[in-house]
């Protein structure tokens, strides 16, 4: 089965990445853009069909590599 | 002496730090693959050289922080042995939780490689004894995520314990926190553990050692770890 | 086994659409003597166009001088071998990435490196330094920023990541760039001279193996591509770029070297363009063998691919092998323990065949040794070069005086301080840098020493388009110039021709010309030429770039002691001017940058004068009596007199120019076969005396000494707000919005 | 008002990193993970309230920065 997980920067930490993204889509006159912020998505393919297991495994992916939780948190999605 | 530098996939400045730890410490280095899961007997001195294993996908150190070899660092940390990061080895020491805070992405979003002027915070600790509190050393950067950062209880509590080591700073011995090469929360180029037996910073010493190349600022750190690991 | 069924029918239109012209193809037929199955067309497509084939210019490359007490191995290897005693060998090719790197500059510039990176270990041979020589469009072009960004931020990430320093290159703009970009990158490494390795395969029914990366769908058609002119329709052909995968480079290296020391490899040779295709039809003809792949064998990362996509993929960061008898498994071991994939994917044969096998049928099956010896090769027409007038200093008026005009040049597109592209490589891993960027030539300390390799890549665009001979010479001359300024005895060349379309007779005029310029000078300074690259049809919408003919050039420093740097080293020493000034305006970067005037003949290159003073020049490093050296090249005099006070923080004063001399034609006329020279004071007589005696002209022409430029006839200019003006130029342009 | 721009890779091309990952997840005993592919996440603020003038800036900042469609696809995506 499929899942996406999506880490983000938690709100605190500072994003220089999404501030050059919002500055240069400025200068390239994309109207209508007040902020930016910029994360990962991991499109994850899984074996088997249940969604609980399947959750359990992402869960301790998130915890054990895909976030440093220091900084960032995860959401998991299925499709 | 009896350092173990560790390579992982993709580490690139293993050779640099085994040569400076030959030529200035007068050591003969064990390199460590990462698949291992016990130091050498006898280890003193853990290396974690620059680099980008596993070329720094996912987030600079993450994968490398999860090999079996740190398990075994871990264990030699926790007695008190010494573990230097340099680089990539800083990155992962965060990653692996034995030291605090995480390294960024440059506040410039790019690559820097340059000569820094370095403040030595402490001459105090196995790493610094050659040097004098308060000199300013000539250590280049390599690095695209060199940005220091934690949470300000952590920050506060690194600053309190005298734990940074090595700040950027200007010619005129002030801190460098706009003009440094990365953007670091109080210009901080390296920290140590609480025991001090751990220390994780940026710059490159190991380039930094002979005449024939360049300044020889490097020089200290090692001299300092021999010194250290010969009255032990 | 079945012998393919012929689906689909080769049509002349899918004739075209590979790139063959209709004779091409006949040719192909009679030779085989049947209709081919769309895999052999994909073959002789990819074995036949003007990237793999040089079809166009291997008649011209011939002419070039290749040999050379210290060559090992010349053109037609991976890349060029040359002796540097003590049974050490340097290895290194230049190759281009231009097309891919337009399309998508970060990945387009970082394959780039990965390729030559692999060129350069296939051979054995451990790299120890890059370089690359890259040119944008018009800085007012709205794509260029963006392009720098990317191209400069791709070749680190793959070398930095790699591992490799990036010690030197070249940077510079002009409007013909903006529908191409240039990305040539250079790779230079280390052997022993007993262990290099090469493609022919050698031994019937040896495996032949597979390594490194997975093959994908990358990059099919991409060796196409790089033949292929720009149209309106390059959306279309943007799938064909590759991703590069750095970190799986640096692991191919290790374990390819550590399984050559185990003397495992009989013959090896990276994929490249055209993959599978090319490497394995090199490692057979180049043998005298035949060659049976199985793909079954292929580790591939996507399903279903056909042979067709297998023998054109391009994917990254994957070698083929041929393992010595019985050494299968510890080659495998060796890869395995790196996470490598292995594969068995062939044999060697006495058939002289290349027979290709998909899921029980032949795809393939094809006389080895005709697909690369039959090529087509063509003597295309060509044009002489129209000669431009020679102008003389009194035909240039200037708007600036000699001190603006000064402070125009250093603060301009081509001539500021590239400090922002240089930063963002990591130009000390290694630890054997002891030359970084921003001197005349690179010089990398060979092991622990004293022995060290100077490098440099040079060309200036400008001359080959005014006068396509002499600018040949000038690339040629100036690298050798650069080597000689840090005290090396230059050795050898790489070369990477970018031209535009070759079947218009005025650009292989230019073409042909270039390439007779390289051949003189290269003879005439005993620097033959050991490996390089053509990349041809560099246009957009008709419109071709300047000719460029990028020279990397590398020299040998027999003692690092020996090595001169072009920074002003003490106040009071006189400053010596070696080589003629005539005050040759035409074609200058004066002309072009203050006078806005594209115009003139190119300064011509006087090979014995450049032989001459530059053998003097090193003489004096040799001898330890230059205390700063400095080669005289874009903006003339003035220009090389600032950037060794910039270098050096300390200004210097300089004297009036000779009678007679028109002042911009003595401050900036681009004469060659010149260098500015210091020594310590006290040794002036000498010097010039030893000149003399060796014909050599000479003339001092100033002091060091305080904080700035003082000119005699203008306002004097500070050495701290000039490289201020030098300095932010490039970092103020890219961080603009 | 709030959007998201999700830009992965085309199914073609390589994934170093996803590649990477998948290996240290295998490593690490991390169950029935069978491949994972890493994309960007661009959470957006936008001026205003119109969700088809929002889409128009966002696909444009697509085109013109965000992805690469020689090598990326990007999806738009509402809250
Ligand atoms: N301009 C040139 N001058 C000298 N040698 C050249 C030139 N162009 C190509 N060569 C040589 O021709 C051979 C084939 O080059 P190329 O196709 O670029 O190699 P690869 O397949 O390794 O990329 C190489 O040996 C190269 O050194
Ligand atoms: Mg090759």
């Amino acid at each position: 089965m499929k899942a996406r997980v999506i880490v983000t920067l938690k709100s605190a930490v500072l994003d220089p990445q999404g501030k050059a993204i919002e500055g240069a889509l400025r200068s390239l006159g994309v109207n209508g853009v007040q902020s930016v912020r910029q994360g990962k998505v991991f499109d994850v393919e899984l074996a088997g069909n249940d969604q609980a297991t399947a959750e359990a495994a992402l869960k301790e992916a998130c915890e054990k590599l895909l976030a440093n939780t220091v900084i960032e948190t995860y959401r998991i999605e299925f499709a | 002496m009896k350092p173990a530098v560790i390579l992982f996939p993709g580490s690139n400045r293993e050779r640099d730090a085994a040569r400076a730890l030959k030529l200035v410490a007068g050591a003969k280095p064990n390199i460590v693959w990462h698949a291992e899961h016990e130091l050498p007997a006898g280890t003193d001195l853990v290396v974690l050289p620059g680099g980008f294993s596993y070329g720094d996908y996912l987030r600079c150190g993450a994968i490398a922080a999860r090999a079996n070899i740190m398990t075994a660092v871990r264990a030699h940390a926790a007695k008190g042995g010494l573990v230097l990061g340099i680089c990539n080895g800083f990155q992962i020491l965060c990653e692996a939780g034995l030291l605090p805070g995480v390294l960024v992405r440059n506040a410039r979003l790019r690559f820097v490689c340059r000569e820094v002027l370095l403040r030595v915070e402490r001459a105090d600790t196995a790493y610094t004894k050659a040097y004098r509190k308060g000199d300013l050393i000539r250590i280049p950067v390599a690095h695209g995520e060199g940005n220091y950062t934690a949470d300000d209880a952590t920050i506060a509590q690194l600053e309190h314990e005298g734990r940074v080591a090595f700040r950027y700073a200007r010619a005129d011995g002030q801190i460098d926190e706009t003009d440094g090469p990365n953007g670091s929360i109080n210009g901080i180029a390296g920290i140590y553990s609480e025991k001090f037996n751990v220390l994780g910073m940026m710059p490159h010493p190991e380039d930094y050692i002979e005449p024939e190349i360049g300044p020889t600022d490097g020089r200290g750190l090692f001299e300092s770890l021999a010194g250290a690991l010969k009255a032990a | 086994m079945t012998l393919l069924p012929n689906t689909p029918r080769i049509t002349p239109e899918l004739v075209a659409e590979h790139g063959l012209k209709p004779e091409e193809y006949d040719h192909f037929v009679k030779l085989i003597g049947r209709e081919p199955s769309i895999t052999e067309l994909g073959i002789v497509s990819a074995m036949w166009n003007e990237h793999c084939s040089y079809k166009s210019s291997k008649a011209w490359l011939r002419t070039l001088p290749t040999t050379g007490p210290r060559v090992i191995q010349g053109p037609g290897e991976n890349a060029g071998v040359v002796d540097i005693g003590d049974g050490q060998a340097v290895v290194f090719k230049m190759e281009s990435h231009n097309h891919p790197s337009f399309i998508e500059p970060y990945q387009g510039a970082g394959t780039g490196v990965g390729g030559i990176l692999r060129d350069v270990f296939t051979m054995g041979a451990r790299p120890i330094a890059a370089l690359n020589l890259l040119r944008f469009g018009d800085c007012h072009n709205t794509r260029t920023r963006r392009l720098l960004a990317g191209v400069v931020a791709g070749i680190g990430g793959y070398g930095n990541s790699f591992g490799v320093p990036t010690v030197g290159g070249s940077v510079g703009f002009h409007k013909r760039y903006n529908g191409n970009i240039l990305v040539n990158a250079m790779a230079v490494g280390l052997a022993n001279t007993n262990e290099i390795f090469y493609a022919a395969a050698t031994g019937v029914g040896r495996a032949i193996v597979y390594l490194g990366s997975k093959t994908g769908r990358d990059g099919i058609h991409g060796a196409t591509m790089a033949s292929a002119e720009f149209g309106a329709d390059a959306e279309e052909k943007r799938p064909t770029v590759q991703v590069g995968d750095p970190f799986a480079e640096k692991l191919l290296l290790e374990a390819c070297l550590e399984i050559m020391q185990k003397g495992c490899v009989v013959a090896i040779q990276d994929m490249g363009a055209a993959g599978l295709t090319c490497s394995a039809v090199e490692m057979g003809a180049k043998g005298d063998l035949g060659v049976e792949l199985d793909l079954d064998a292929v580790p591939c990362r996507e399903t279903g691919m056909s042979a067709y996509e297998m023998m054109l993929s391009e994917s990254q960061e994957r070698m083929l092998m041929v393992i010595a008898d019985g050494k299968e498994e510890e080659a495998e071991a060796i890869f395995k323990k790196w996470g490598l994939d292995f594969a068995i994917v062939g044999r060697t044969t006495d058939t002289l065949r290349f027979v290709v096998k998909h899921k029980g049928l032949v795809e393939a099956d094809l006389p080895i040794k005709e697909l690369g010896d039959e090529a087509p090769e063509y003597r295309r027409p060509y044009v002489e070069p129209a000669e431009r007038p020679v102008i003389k200093p009194e035909d240039v008026r200037s708007p600036l005086s000699v001190a603006d005009a000064l402070e125009r040049l250093i603060a301009s597109p081509d001539l500021c301080s590239k400090r922002w592209v240089w930063e963002q490589y990591d130009h000390l891993i290694l630890g054997n840098t002891v030359q970084r960027p921003g001197g005349d030539a690179a010089v990398v300390r060979v092991e622990d020493g004293p022995k060290a390799l100077a490098m440099t890549t040079d060309v200036t665009p400008r001359y080959c388009e005014a006068g396509p001979f002499e600018g040949g010479k000038q690339a040629v001359a100036e690298a050798w110039r650069n080597l000689t300024a840090v005290g090396a005895t230059p050795i050898a060349v790489t070369d990477n021709l970018n031209f535009g379309n070759p079947e218009k007779p005025e650009i292989m005029g230019q073409f042909v010309a270039c390439v007779k310029g390289i051949g003189a000078a290269c003879e005439a300074l005993d620097f033959p030429v050991v490996s390089g690259n053509v990349s041809l049809y560099n246009e957009t919408n008709g419109q071709g770039i300047l000719p460029t003919p990028s020279i990397g050039g590398v020299g040998l420093i027999d003692n690092l002691a020996e090595t001169m740097t072009l920074d002003f080293k003490a106040s009071g020493e006189p400053i010596l001017l070696i080589g003629k000034t005539e005050g040759w305006l035409g074609a200058s970067s004066f002309l072009a940058t203050v006078c806005e005037r594209e115009e003139g003949a190119p300064p011509p290159v006087d090979l014995v004068a450049e032989k001459r003073n530059g053998d003097f020049v090193r003489a004096l490093i040799r001898d330890g009596i230059a205390t700063a050296v400095h080669d005289i090249s874009d903006g003339g005099l003035l220009v090389a007199l600032a950037e060794m006070a910039m270098a050096g923080h300390l200004g210097a004063s300089l004297e009036a120019p000779p009678e007679g001399m028109d002042a911009n034609a003595w401050w900036f006329g681009e004469d060659q076969a010149r260098y500015v020279v210091t020594v310590p004071s006290g040794q002036t007589a000498e010097v010039v005396r030893h000149a003399q005696a060796a014909g050599v002209p000479v003339a001092k022409i100033g002091k060091t000494g305080g904080d700035r430029l003082i000119l005699p006839e203008d306002r004097s200019i500070m050495v701290e707000a000039l490289r201020d003006r030098h300095e932010t130029w490039l970092p103020i342009y890219m961080g603009a919005s």
